[in-house]
């Protein structure tokens, strides 16, 4: 075999702490190196020239690059190999820049550190083979979770694009956190007003199967083949039967029901319709509040149901659906603000959150527009908002910014003096985060034009004083310290991951940061796709963000699906185990450990054998570290190729 | 040809700065220019008065811009930075009716407030150009080191002074450059010297002009070059002042412009004034050769 | 090349693709300044580990022998950690008999976001081989590996 | 210091007034600091000037105005110069100085006493009269030693004159003085 090896300078990223020039020459003596050169930058045009030309000229039969992580470059230059004429995976990097330059100073060692990676590189290339890809057809639906603004946008392009859509929603409605919203920055236009036909459309789409108060139960299957088990969850009410007329709320004596919708400001019935503009605009029942399902007695909304829709009986339903991608749009949840015992811990009733704030600004909340204290529904005159409750704050293992409650606590400064003329606000902040497009623009006319007094500093204590509240805190313009009397203090609390998002992340198989937000697959290069083929990301699951940000992701999401499903069948990665049937003793260990039920039992001649279907396998490796006789071995992560590895590391 | 301008000495020029108003009235002379005073002229209220009330200070620039409209010129001239901020700022100021009005009222009579003001250095630069300067420079100061100080209000607030550039003026090393001397880079070219704080607060105006002589050494200057009576009073009749609030010891003269490009020009005498400098030039300028030697009155 | 006399001592790490890799790439990306003993074997699992490989290392001179994987539960492959850990676990136990002290072999967790732990992993771990020195050499013809076999 | 009780504290009175007379509003300043960053005399102030404008903006009438920076300011315009929102600094500098003024809450005497005799120089001869000028500062503030210095020096180089430069319309700026306070009043 002839190889040949490629050092990249990456410039300076590389070549300012390993000398290349060295790396290439000790590769050289490494076993069928015949070429070795080091290179400026091995991914750009010439670069990859350069590759095709070794390739050419010495009749390369490998090549290994040492360069960058694969992650960032393998598929590159499989390409680049490939139109050099060899078999794409007759290639292997050796990652000397993230595991070596990046992270080391002395040049002496980075170096020396990086031509044994490209010793073990050539070592594992020796022993590859070529490996075509196989096919498998795809099914061509996608799932989305999550009815977010995100998840609705995602879902609505989708089905544009002729998909079918399968929308999973664990609320009874969909609509996200933007259904609560009054009215949105930058532009400050109602939030209903264009979120609202938007789930109309999801809800007359054709495309489109809607499943809201469901949450995804297990996924099994890979790209392309995912079955998805949804668990329907107990309505009580039929509603193919139900037609939204909401007799039944008017009727339903349990008036006391914590109205989560309106964040628990206010209260609602057992059963109800979250909010006018619901989709689907169907009741449902809180179980824990409906008096019949906790008492055994009351059913008067099956008197009032005209449809004859109640079923105290209905229990939750497993579907399954057959996708071949899937969305995850499962977006954000709100910090609870209570174990910060200097704003009250929870006790003050005035206290409250953005939130909730919102719903007291919407005209369809619990206040119906006007805002008025929880305690004694007076109307505030000074107002004060504290910002990054929850964020940027790392006492509270919350280091990062929440990206949009600078704007929302601007935003609801100016709806405050829209509806309030004669009131005051006052924002406490750390610095203003405004980077988007008008955004700052906007900041300053909450200030400049709408009056808002911006406080930098943070608030030490919130004490109830004469009825009002008494925020003592700093201005750290002066350094002085400050103090306010106020009626009604709203709390910017910041986002953290949607309840539930790890769990779900596992049963996808994605990974998720410290804080239980989604990875991309690369932070700049792979914003929507994760590091799982066929599952996609969009909106705030990721990481706060804005609702244009989080409809762009939406749609770009959207497109890597319809991309993904533009041909008809996918390759198989070949790198999938392979069983050799002289020495397989049919002890099906391998099967047992198989995570994708890749492996079948099969005879051969009148003996059982162990048998890979290639396009089910994902290349795992359990299998070929479970078995006693070394039958079956992932190609490319072959035992004698991992200790030709440890052997070119570890010679003694 | 000749252009007429009304002069406004300002003054300081009949004070402490007398060498700036007869060796710019001589520089003017030679160039060109014609300067007639604006008859009966009044003290514009300098900072005081802006610092008291901006209609009291208006309303006494106001009266010399009336007196001067009566006079067949083409705009006023000042050689002081100081004056030429007043004048401009006011007129700038009663643009706006109502305050026009009201100064027209405390003046007690009308004003136009529209003929051009400028500073002798801006018609310098602007309508007779460097290079003809350069010409004129029959004795060029080959071997001066210079560094050029134009202070804070030469070009400042842009707005209202419209010339050059307000961070990185030029019109000075230009000219200076043109008459022959070597101009150095100098970074405090526009730091305020402490203006009119010497009598009340020495120390601030230790401190800043302190820091600009300290620069000025730094740079391996001979000499530093203004167009400001209060930074040249700062710098020159308080460097002892200066040295002892700071230990320091800087013996750089410090000319007014029009000083140089008299010399530059072949011209000495008394009206270049020279011998009013508190840090004697002289021996300077005798080490640059036996040309500018002479210059010696 | 060897091992930089004096400086270094030989540290094999077994990480998987999904998580641990990304993790290193992450401190790579974040300039998270490493000891720069450790050398990486990229595999697709933690659950592609035989035992055998860590044996391997040991004998032919490593000092000390890192794996590391995604969280558990939070396996690409669903289950692949679980499966390793079972097995490193009965190889931890067997080290002794094998004469090799339990602290040159370690398994871990860090995710592909943790860049800061895997740094902090690497340096520990790398502080605790350092502590130890290098492994004393084995004896050829030793029946470890038989014994390895037959246990696993 | 105590803490600043915001809600009373902002008095809208002065805010408006600042701005009428100033023609520049605050409300615009961000904090950003370019003004105090290039200001000379920052070293003597006892608040520096972006934070004075922020009492302004702020609606912090006393702080502002009994302010010693206020009248330390050299107007030397490089505020204004840089202020990347063009609030002419220097302009509110000198308004909250007139204020100060008018308020009797001047905080630097001698300063203020500079100016008056300055301003009285200028209405009892029509310019300057700088030996009577240090004269009367001399007086109003007992500040004999002041630039005793250099008065040798001037005398010396005949920049100072023992006569005043009085013009013939002294009339006429003395009757500006007097129709300006008529106004004022
Ligand atoms: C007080 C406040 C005011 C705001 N104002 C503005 C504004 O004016 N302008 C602006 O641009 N942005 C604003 N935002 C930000 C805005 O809310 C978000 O940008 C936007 O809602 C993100 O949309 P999303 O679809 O990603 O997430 P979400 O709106 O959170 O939607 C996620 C959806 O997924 C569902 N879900 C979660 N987990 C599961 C699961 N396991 N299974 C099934 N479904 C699940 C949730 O129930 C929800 O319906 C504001 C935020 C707050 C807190
Ligand atoms: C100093 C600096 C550092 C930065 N660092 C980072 C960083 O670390 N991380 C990060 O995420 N972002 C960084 N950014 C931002 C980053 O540069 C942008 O996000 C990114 O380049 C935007 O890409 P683009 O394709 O939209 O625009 P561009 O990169 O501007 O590409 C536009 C292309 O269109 C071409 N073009 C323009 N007009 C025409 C025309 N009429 N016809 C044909 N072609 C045309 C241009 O020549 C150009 O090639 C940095 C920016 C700067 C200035
Ligand atoms: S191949 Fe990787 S290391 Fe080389 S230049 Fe490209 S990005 Fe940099
Ligand atoms: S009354 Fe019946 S049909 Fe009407 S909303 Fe209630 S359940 Fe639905
Ligand atoms: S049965 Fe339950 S949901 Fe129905 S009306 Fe009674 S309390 Fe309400
Ligand atoms: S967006 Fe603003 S309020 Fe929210 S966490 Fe970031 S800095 Fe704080
Ligand atoms: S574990 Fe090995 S021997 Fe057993 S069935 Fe699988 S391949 Fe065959
Ligand atoms: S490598 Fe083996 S265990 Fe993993 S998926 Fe393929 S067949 Fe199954
Ligand atoms: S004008 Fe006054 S406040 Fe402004 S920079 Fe100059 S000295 Fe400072
Ligand atoms: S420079 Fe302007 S905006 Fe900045 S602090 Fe000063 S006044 Fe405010």
């Amino acid at each position: 075999m002839n190889i040949g090896v490629f050092v990249c300078h990456c410039g300076s990223n590389i070549a300012g702490t390993v000398d290349t020039v060295a790396v290439a020459k000790a590769a050289l003596a490494y076993p069928e190196v015949v070429f070795a050169t080091d290179t400026m930058y091995a991914c750009s045009e010439p670069g990859q020239a350069g590759i095709i030309e070794a390739v050419q000229k010495y009749e390369l039969d490998g090549v290994v690059v040492a360069s960058c992580t694969p992650r960032m470059h393998e598929a590159t230059f499989r390409r680049t190999v490939e139109r050099a004429g060899l078999n794409r995976y007759m290639f292997e990097m050796a990652n000397i820049r993230e595991h070596v330059s990046w992270i080391g100073k002395d040049k002496d060692a980075n170096t020396n550190k990086a031509a044994e990676l490209v010793h073990i590189a050539v070592e594992k290339l020796r022993r590859n083979t070529e490996l075509t890809a196989g096919e498998f057809t795809i099914n061509k639906r996608v799932m989305v979770i999550g009815g977010g603004v995100a998840g609705i946008q995602a879902a609505l392009d989708c089905a544009d694009g002729g998909l079918e859509v399968v929308l999973v929603e664990r609320e009874p409605s969909i609509g996200g956190k933007m259904s609560k919203l009054d009215k949105t920055f930058p532009t400050v236009d109602c939030s209903s007003c264009i979120l609202g036909p938007r789930m109309v459309d999801i809800a007359q789409n054709p495309n489109i199967t809607l499943y809201t108060l469901s949450e995804v139960e297990s996924v099994d299957g890979f790209v392309g083949n995912f079955d998805v088990k949804v668990r329907r969850k107990a309505a009580y009410v039929d509603w193919t039967l139900c037609t939204g007329c909401g007799e039944c709320a008017a009727k339903c004596p349990s008036k006391k029901t914590p109205d989560r919708f309106n964040e628990f400001i206010g209260k609602t019935t057992a059963i109800n319709i979250p909010f006018p503009q619901a989709i689907p605009k169907k009741a449902s029942i809180n179980a824990a509040a409906c008096l019949m399902l906790t008492k055994g007695k009351c059913g008067a909304c099956v008197k009032a149901c005209p449809a004859g829709a109640i079923q105290f009986k209905q229990e939750d339903e497993i579907v399954t659906e057959q996708v071949g991608a899937v969305i995850v749009a499962t977006g954000y949840d709100l910090f609870d603000f209570t174990q910060y015992g200097e704003y009250g811990g929870g006790r003050y009733p005035d206290v409250i959150t953005s939130m909730q704030y919102e719903r007291l600004l919407s005209a369809s909340g619990p206040t119906e527009g006007h805002i008025k204290r929880p305690s004694d529904g007076k109307e505030p005159k000074d107002i004060v908002f504290i910002q990054c409750v929850g964020s940027r704050d790392k006492s509270i293992g919350r280091p990062y910014c929440s990206g949009f409650c600078c704007m929302y606590t601007a935003k609801q400064t100016i709806l405050t003096k829209d509806h309030l003329p004669e009131s005051q606000s006052y924002v406490f902040y750390m610095d203003i985060r405004s980077p988007g497009k008008g955004y700052d623009e906007f900041i300053r006319r909450a200030m400049e034009e709408y009056g808002a007094r911006y406080i930098r500093g943070r608030v030490s204590a919130i004490q109830p004083k004469n009825g009002r509240y008494l925020i003592k805190g700093v201005n750290t313009l002066m350094g002085d310290q400050v103090e306010i009397e106020a009626d009604l203090v709203v709390l910017a609390v910041g986002a953290e991951a949607a309840k539930g998002a790890p769990q779900l992340a596992e049963k996808l198989r994605i990974s998720y940061d410290t804080y239980g937000f989604y990875m991309e697959g690369h932070p700049k290069l792979k914003p929507v796709e994760t590091n799982t083929a066929g599952i996609y990301l969009a909106g705030s699951c990721q990481g706060p963000k804005d609702i244009p940000s989080s409809v762009a992701q939406g749609g770009a999401a959207a497109s890597k699906v319809l991309g993904l499903f533009s041909k008809d069948k996918l390759a198989s990665d070949p790198q999938v185990s392979s069983v050799s049937l002289q020495r397989c003793i049919g002890c099906a260990k391998c099967q047992s450990v198989c995570p994708f039920g890749a492996i079948e039992m099969t005879q051969f001649r009148g003996m059982t054998k162990a048998s890979v279907i290639a396009t089910v396998c994902q290349g795992c490796g359990n299998c070929t570290s479970a078995c006693p006789q070394g039958a079956i071995q992932l190609s490319h992560f072959t035992d004698n190729q991992i200790l030709a590895e440890v052997h070119a590391l570890c010679p003694y | 040809m000749s252009r007429r301008y009304a002069y406004y000495p300002g003054c300081s020029g009949q004070g402490t700065s007398r060498e700036y108003d007869s060796s710019t009235r001589a520089m003017c002379q030679e160039l060109g220019f014609e300067l007639i005073d604006i008859p009966d002229w009044n003290c514009c209220g300098s900072t005081p008065a802006h610092a008291v009330d901006h209609l009291l200070s208006a309303s006494l620039v106001a009266r010399n811009l009336a007196i001067a409209e009566d006079m067949d010129v083409e705009g006023i001239v000042t050689p002081c930075p100081s004056c030429l901020k007043n004048l401009k700022t006011s007129q700038h100021r009663m643009l706006r009716p109502e305050f026009h009005q009201e100064v027209q009222r405390v003046l007690g009579r009308a004003v136009r407030a529209d003929l051009p003001i400028k500073s002798v250095l801006q018609v310098l630069v602007e309508d007779r150009g460097i290079g003809w300067i350069a010409q004129q420079a029959t004795a060029p100061l080959t071997g001066l080191k210079v560094v050029p100080y134009y202070g804070c209000i030469m070009n400042r607030p842009p707005d209202v002074m419209r010339f050059d550039d307000p961070e990185n003026p030029m019109a000075l090393d230009n000219l200076l450059t043109a008459i022959g001397a070597e101009v150095l880079p100098f970074a405090l070219k526009t730091d305020c010297c402490g203006a009119s704080l010497g009598t009340t607060r020495r120390d601030v105006v230790a401190r800043l002009s302190g820091r600009v002589l300290d620069a000025a050494a730094a740079a391996g200057a001979d000499a530093i070059v203004t167009a400001c009576p209060l930074c040249q009073m700062n710098l020159d009749m308080r460097q002892a002042q200066i040295n002892k609030a700071n230990g320091s010891s800087h013996r750089l003269p410090v000319f007014y412009y029009s000083q140089l490009i008299m010399l530059a020009t072949g011209q000495q005498g008394e009206r270049v004034g020279l011998d009013k400098l508190c840090v004697s030039p002289f021996s300077l300028l005798e080490s640059l050769g036996p040309q500018a030697g002479e210059v010696r009155s | 090349m060897s091992v930089l006399e004096g400086k270094e001592l030989r540290i094999i790490g077994f990480l998987c693709n999904w998580c641990s890799y990304g993790g290193a790439d992450t401190a790579g990306v974040g300039r998270f300044t490493q000891p720069t003993d450790l050398r990486i074997i990229k595999l697709p699992c933690t659950g592609r580990i035989n035992p055998l490989f860590v044996v391997r290392a040991f004998l032919n001179g490593a000092d000390g022998v890192l794996v590391s994987g995604c969280h558990p539960r939070d396996c690409h492959y669903t289950a692949g950690n679980f499966y390793a850990r079972r097995r490193l676990e009965v190889l931890r136990s067997l080290l002794p008999v094998m004469g090799i002290e339990p602290a040159r072999f370690e398994y871990t967790w860090v995710s592909a976001s943790e860049g800061q732990r895997w740094r902090t992993v690497v340096q520990k771990f790398t502080e605790q081989i350092h502590g130890l020195g290098p492994i004393p050499a084995f004896k050829s013809g030793t029946c470890l590996e038989a014994c390895l076999g037959t246990a696993i | 210091m105590p803490a600043t009780t915001l809600t009373n504290s902002y008095d809208a009175a002065f805010v408006a007034e600042v701005r009428r007379e100033s023609e520049q509003n605050l409300a615009l300043c961000y904090q950003c600091g370019n003004c105090t960053a290039g200001c000379p005399v920052s070293f003597a102030y006892d608040f520096p000037v972006n934070q004075i404008m922020y009492l302004v903006q702020t609606g912090r009438k006393m702080e502002a105005l009994t302010s010693h920076a206020i009248w330390l300011c050299a107007s030397c315009e490089t505020c204004t110069t840089r202020c990347p929102n063009d609030i002419d600094v220097a302009r509110v500098m000198d308004v909250l100085r007139h204020m100060a003024r008018r308020e009797n809450l001047v905080a630097e005497h001698s300063i203020h006493a500079f100016w008056n005799s300055f301003l009285s120089s200028v209405e009892r001869y029509g310019r300057v009269f700088e030996l009577g000028l240090m004269a009367s500062y001399i007086g109003k503030t007992g500040r004999v030693l002041t630039d005793a210095d250099l008065a040798p020096v001037a005398l010396r180089k005949g920049k100072l004159t023992f006569k005043p430069h009085d013009i013939h319309g002294v009339a006429e700026v003395r009757d500006i003085f007097k129709r300006y306070r008529e106004h004022r009043s």
